[in-house]
């Protein structure tokens, strides 16, 4: 890391500070946590007590506000990781590597929800719970992509070492993880025309909108704070190592 | 680039004195392709539509099984590290690995592949499709796979954890070079996917040296 | 050997290196000059560090602080440092002198031929012979050869006098000593004593 | 709590796996987190900001 | 007995360390399954009706990939040839290597195959009748897998040897195994399968460690 | 370590034994007798067969002709011999502690404890430590600390002193100088001298 001393900078380099980052955003969880609670809290209400059943799907849309903010979140979470990924290639920031690998397993586990979620709704929608459908499909191969991201990180002794190539298989899969959507899509149309009724034909209604938005943004908090306490542990855990290490050979 | 021919003659000597193991693949290639009918009965009609699927499969797991032999030795016995400090550039050495792995691993399953064309009772046509097809598509296997094989060389593992890495990352393969030999679609969709599996694979035996390299430079010791 | 292997105004530097593993500091601020023709060895009890400092020399291991430097060094040459560590890269079912035509191949700046090469380390006889049918000693003078088929300016050897016989360390001490003629360098980590002299030595301590 | 229609029992076990994996995924946050801390403590960490070396 | 339990342990700590070996495997054994469906097509009838070859296939890759790390691992850094020093005897050794490769790489498998049923759209049944087949037919595959990593690491062959051994001796297992799940031949049929698969695991159990004892004693150097 | 492990009427014997690899005769004729208490170095140059003799001495390789045997011992105690070759037998993912638990528990007449002979080799700090972190010289000391877990009569050792440092070379002396003192039996092939009175030394030519 080139030491830059511009003052507008300064930000940044304490962030790059695994010990300084702790102490900069610790603060920061219990607010985060407070909000995601009353986010939670207010995105239920709306969704069981103030929003209609829908005129096709009846009470099941109310799996909607849990299967639609998961689904994103498992997108969105491996765009975090391959942002991360470029900032340990590119720019070597060190919490990028932290943040590489606390995303993963949140991503995994909210791609996992977002399958369950979906395949609980199918049923009663479908009548299946699973269906070789574009969407579900290329869901399923996020969730294998992450899994095994997850252990990859597992699999190396080393994390600093790992961070690096836990980065380029990101990107790689970053890379191809559109790719595969396409191909998905086109090979499900190729063997089976579209015979799956979708509910994203008619615009939402408003009672219906607000409840996902609510529940959208709570689950997105929830995210930051759970990444942001993971990172916070990641730190630590290295700490650890090296005190052990340390340990091992002898020193105070 | 008479470095790069000393890695190509390296690398296929040592698989072809290996004894047996190309022969290892054929036979793990025709096996998956004959146990298939057993599970499914004897139903030749459907044999036929499943084939150029059970192809596929089979060529891409027997690509698999030779993945680990790509770096892992070479780790092993020191050797990859003196790669790092060799005239020839390291994506240069893995260009010339991914070149030898799909001469040794995808180049015989072609030349076996009428065997499976008979055992899935396949017709010339179709035949000939699956040819073209493998042709295209097994080179971006053999990049993935090299992919692969560098991210897991430095975990001192190996085994498994190469293919759940590539095994998603391959989807796409599989389904034009499937979509390329089955009919179904109509000859139009035949051809955009094999359109579409050479500029994958075009794209990924390109990058995959490069990514490679960096992965077995990052990850080493 | 031709001309342009005289590196005549080399110098092998560093500054204020720290050398470990993961996050472990093993030794640091460590400033060590090895000017064409200098050669140092490596002293200090088991496990203080010294192969982590040649790997780090050679460019296998990121310094913890602080860097390496090969001054007079023209990149065109290519690489500048052979590695001689503790695992010989020979690979079964190679022969010898396929061994030897392979690095050669690779690695650019080509020197002797393999079976020159073979013949100054006394595997003349086993050229053809399964590389890792060869004897332990027999195994490590082939890994010398390899630094006799392309010529480099610096040698980092780890241990080199491992498993060799009275004849093997005096060969060593004659291919040492040559290098070190045509101004090399070489450093050279090895608890037993090398019969060359000249060179200098550093000591490793462990860390309190 | 209104009415679910015909189909209860898929909304109530959506939203019950998700709650569950919710939880989990906090609690296994917390724990480690936790963990980490305790570890730290035992090791006797002299860095108040718990941070890394250097 | 605690020189047996020691070698049990050793290998099963081995093969849980550094993160999930188990967890690699059983994504392995998922994926292969989930990726057929790609190269058949998204059909659930057909899909229901690979299913037990599909199955299989995965399992027999899954436990054939994992043979490597048997022997060859412990040739490579010697350890191979002091167990032929141990109070031990080797046949004991070697047993105690096949339980603990069915237990970290076949019973993993057993367990996570709900899902793949899940996914190949198997009905309950056939499901139970997977597990039992399953659980009957891969003592064989694991006692044939060390047979064959014996034969291969005496030849100092490694890699792919020993597939090539073992795949025609795994071709009976493979076809028994498929035929206990599949209802196709009737439900005699599928016991009479069952039986001759478990006859045949307890046949080969028995007998490959000595057998795979006798090839390395005489293999090694 | 306790009574029985004096072997006082114990002696290795060859007869007319003939070593080699595969067809290719390396020594013939070799008629060696080591008593109870006897130490026996082999020397001679690189690739003359002395790795090949003391693996036909463990019974690894099998004679080429005549043969081996170590009268007055009991077969009730187990093999007799440990062999302690080039490569360590140290996998990665196991501590020191554990790849010795091992060893102890498959190799029988259990003597010092693991962590006694972790002390013993100078090892005892990084017992927890991953047996592939270790430093070469570290591994050699951890394959050493093997012979000392379980008791057994017949020490075969092929280049012990390889990657030890001057206190593991003495270290290395004083372990097979307590065992020769309790009637233990050690062949040692070695290009380094080993300080210890006493030791008998045979030395294999090159044949013709
Ligand atoms: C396992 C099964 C399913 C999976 C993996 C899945 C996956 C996804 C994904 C990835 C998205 C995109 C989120 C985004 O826009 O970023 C999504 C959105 C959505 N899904 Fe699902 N889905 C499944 C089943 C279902 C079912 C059964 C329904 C309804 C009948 C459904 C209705 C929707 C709706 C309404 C949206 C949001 C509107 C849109 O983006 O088009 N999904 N799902
Ligand atoms: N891959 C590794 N990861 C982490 N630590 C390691 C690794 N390799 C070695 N170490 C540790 O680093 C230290 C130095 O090892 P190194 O191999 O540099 O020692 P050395 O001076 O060469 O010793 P020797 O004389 O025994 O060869 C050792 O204490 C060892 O435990
Ligand atoms: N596995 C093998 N197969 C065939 N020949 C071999 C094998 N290993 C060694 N040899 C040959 O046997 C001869 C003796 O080897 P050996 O390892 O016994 O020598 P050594 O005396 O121990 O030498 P060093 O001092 O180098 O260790 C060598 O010439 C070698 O080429
Ligand atoms: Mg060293
Ligand atoms: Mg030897």
């Amino acid at each position: 890391m080139t030491i830059d001393t511009t003052p507008k900078m300064t930000w940044w380099n304490r962030l790059s500070h695994p010990g300084q980052f702790v102490a900069l955003t610790r603060p920061l969880i219990l607010p985060l946590a407070l909000l995601t609670g009353v986010l939670f809290a207010a995105g239920l209400w709306y969704g069981f007590f103030s929003s209609p059943p829908e005129k096709y799907m009846g009470d099941t849309v109310r799996i909607m506000y849990v299967h639609v903010p998961t689904a994103w979140l498992s997108q969105f979470v491996y765009a975090t990781m391959a942002v991360s990924a470029l900032g340990t290639l590119v720019w070597r920031h060190p919490m990028a590597d932290v943040s590489m690998k606390a995303a993963a397993p949140l991503g995994a586990a909210f791609t996992a929800m977002a399958l369950f979620t979906g395949s609980l709704w199918g049923r009663p929608t479908w009548g299946t719970f699973w269906e070789w459908d574009g969407r579900m499909t290329s869901t399923l191969v996020l969730l294998f992509i992450y899994l095994g991201i997850v252990a990859l990180w597992r699999a190396f002794d080393d994390q600093l070492r790992a961070a690096r190539v836990v980065a380029i298989f990101t990107l790689v899969g970053a890379v191809n993880i559109p790719i595969i959507k396409f191909s998905v899509d086109w090979w499900s149309t190729l063997h089976q025309p579209a015979s799956v009724f979708r509910a994203d034909g008619p615009t939402m209604p408003g009672e219906i909108l607000t409840p996902l938005f609510v529940m959208f943004f709570a689950f997105t908090f929830l995210f930051i704070t759970l990444q942001l306490a993971a990172m916070h542990t990641e730190v630590r855990r290295r700490r650890i190592t090296t005190l052990e290490r340390r340990a091992a050979r002898g020193e105070a | 680039m008479s470095g790069f021919i000393s890695v190509l003659t390296r690398e296929i000597r040592l698989s072809l004195r290996g004894g047996g193991e190309v022969l290892t693949l054929v036979l793990f290639f025709v096996i998956v392709g004959a146990i298939v009918p057993f599970a499914v009965g004897p139903d030749k009609v459907l044999l036929a539509r499943i084939a150029p699927g059970i192809v596929w499969i089979a060529a891409f797991l027997a690509m698999l099984l030779g993945l680990e032999k790509l770096f892992g030795p070479d780790r092993a016995d020191g050797t990859l590290a003196l790669y790092r400090l060799a005239d020839l550039p390291l994506s240069a050495v893995v260009g010339a690995k991914v070149i030898a792995h799909w001469l040794t691993s995808a180049l015989p399953l072609i030349l076996a592949s009428p065997v499976l064309a008979l055992l899935l009772a396949m017709d010339g046509e179709t035949f000939w499709r699956m040819v073209l097809s493998l042709l295209l598509g097994t080179p971006a296997l053999a990049g993935f796979g090299a992919i692969g094989a560098a991210i897991t060389v430095a975990t001192r593992r190996g085994g498994l954890l190469a293919p759940i890495l590539i095994a998603p990352l391959s989807v796409p393969v599989l389904i034009f070079g499937v979509g390329a030999i089955s009919a179904s679609g109509g000859p139009d969709q035949a051809q955009a996917a094999a359109l579409l599996l050479a500029a994958l694979s075009l794209m990924v035996v390109v990058l995959s040296p490069f990514a490679a390299a960096l992965a077995v430079d990052w990850g080493e010791d | 050997m031709t001309e342009r292997h005289v590196h005549s105004s080399l110098c092998l530097k560093t500054f204020a290196l720290g050398v470990g593993r993961g996050e472990t500091v093993l030794a640091s601020d460590i400033a060590l000059c090895v000017p064409a023709g200098g050669g140092l060895m490596l002293r200090g009890p088991n496990g203080v560090g010294k192969s982590t400092l040649l790997l780090t020399l050679a460019g296998l291991l990121t310094p913890l602080q602080g860097s390496v430097a090969l001054e007079g060094h023209d990149a065109d040459f290519g690489p500048a440092y052979h590695y001689c560590g503790h695992r010989n890269a020979i690979r079964p079912r190679l022969t010898a002198v396929e061994t030897l035509d392979f690095w050669r191949g690779i690695n650019g700046n080509p020197a002797l031929s393999a079976t020159e090469a073979l013949e100054r380390v006394g595997l003349a006889r086993q050229a053809k012979l399964d590389a890792a049918y060869l004897s332990a000693g027999q195994q490590r003078r082939l890994a010398l050869a390899r630094l006799l088929v392309s010529a480099r300016p610096v040698w980092l050897l780890d241990e080199p006098t491992s498993a060799l016989d009275a004849d093997g360390q005096q060969l060593l001490a004659g291919l040492i000593g040559d290098h070190l003629a045509q101004g090399g360098i070489a450093v050279i980590a090895s608890h037993d004593a090398i019969a060359l002299e000249g060179l200098a030595v550093f000591a490793l301590e462990r860390r309190a | 709590m209104i009415a679910l229609g015909a189909h209860a029992e898929f909304i109530i076990s959506a939203y019950a796996g998700v709650f569950l994996g919710l939880a989990a995924l906090i609690g296994w946050t917390v724990l480690a987190a936790r963990q980490t801390k305790r570890r730290l403590e035992e090791l006797g960490d002299n860095q108040r900001s718990n941070g890394s070396a250097q």
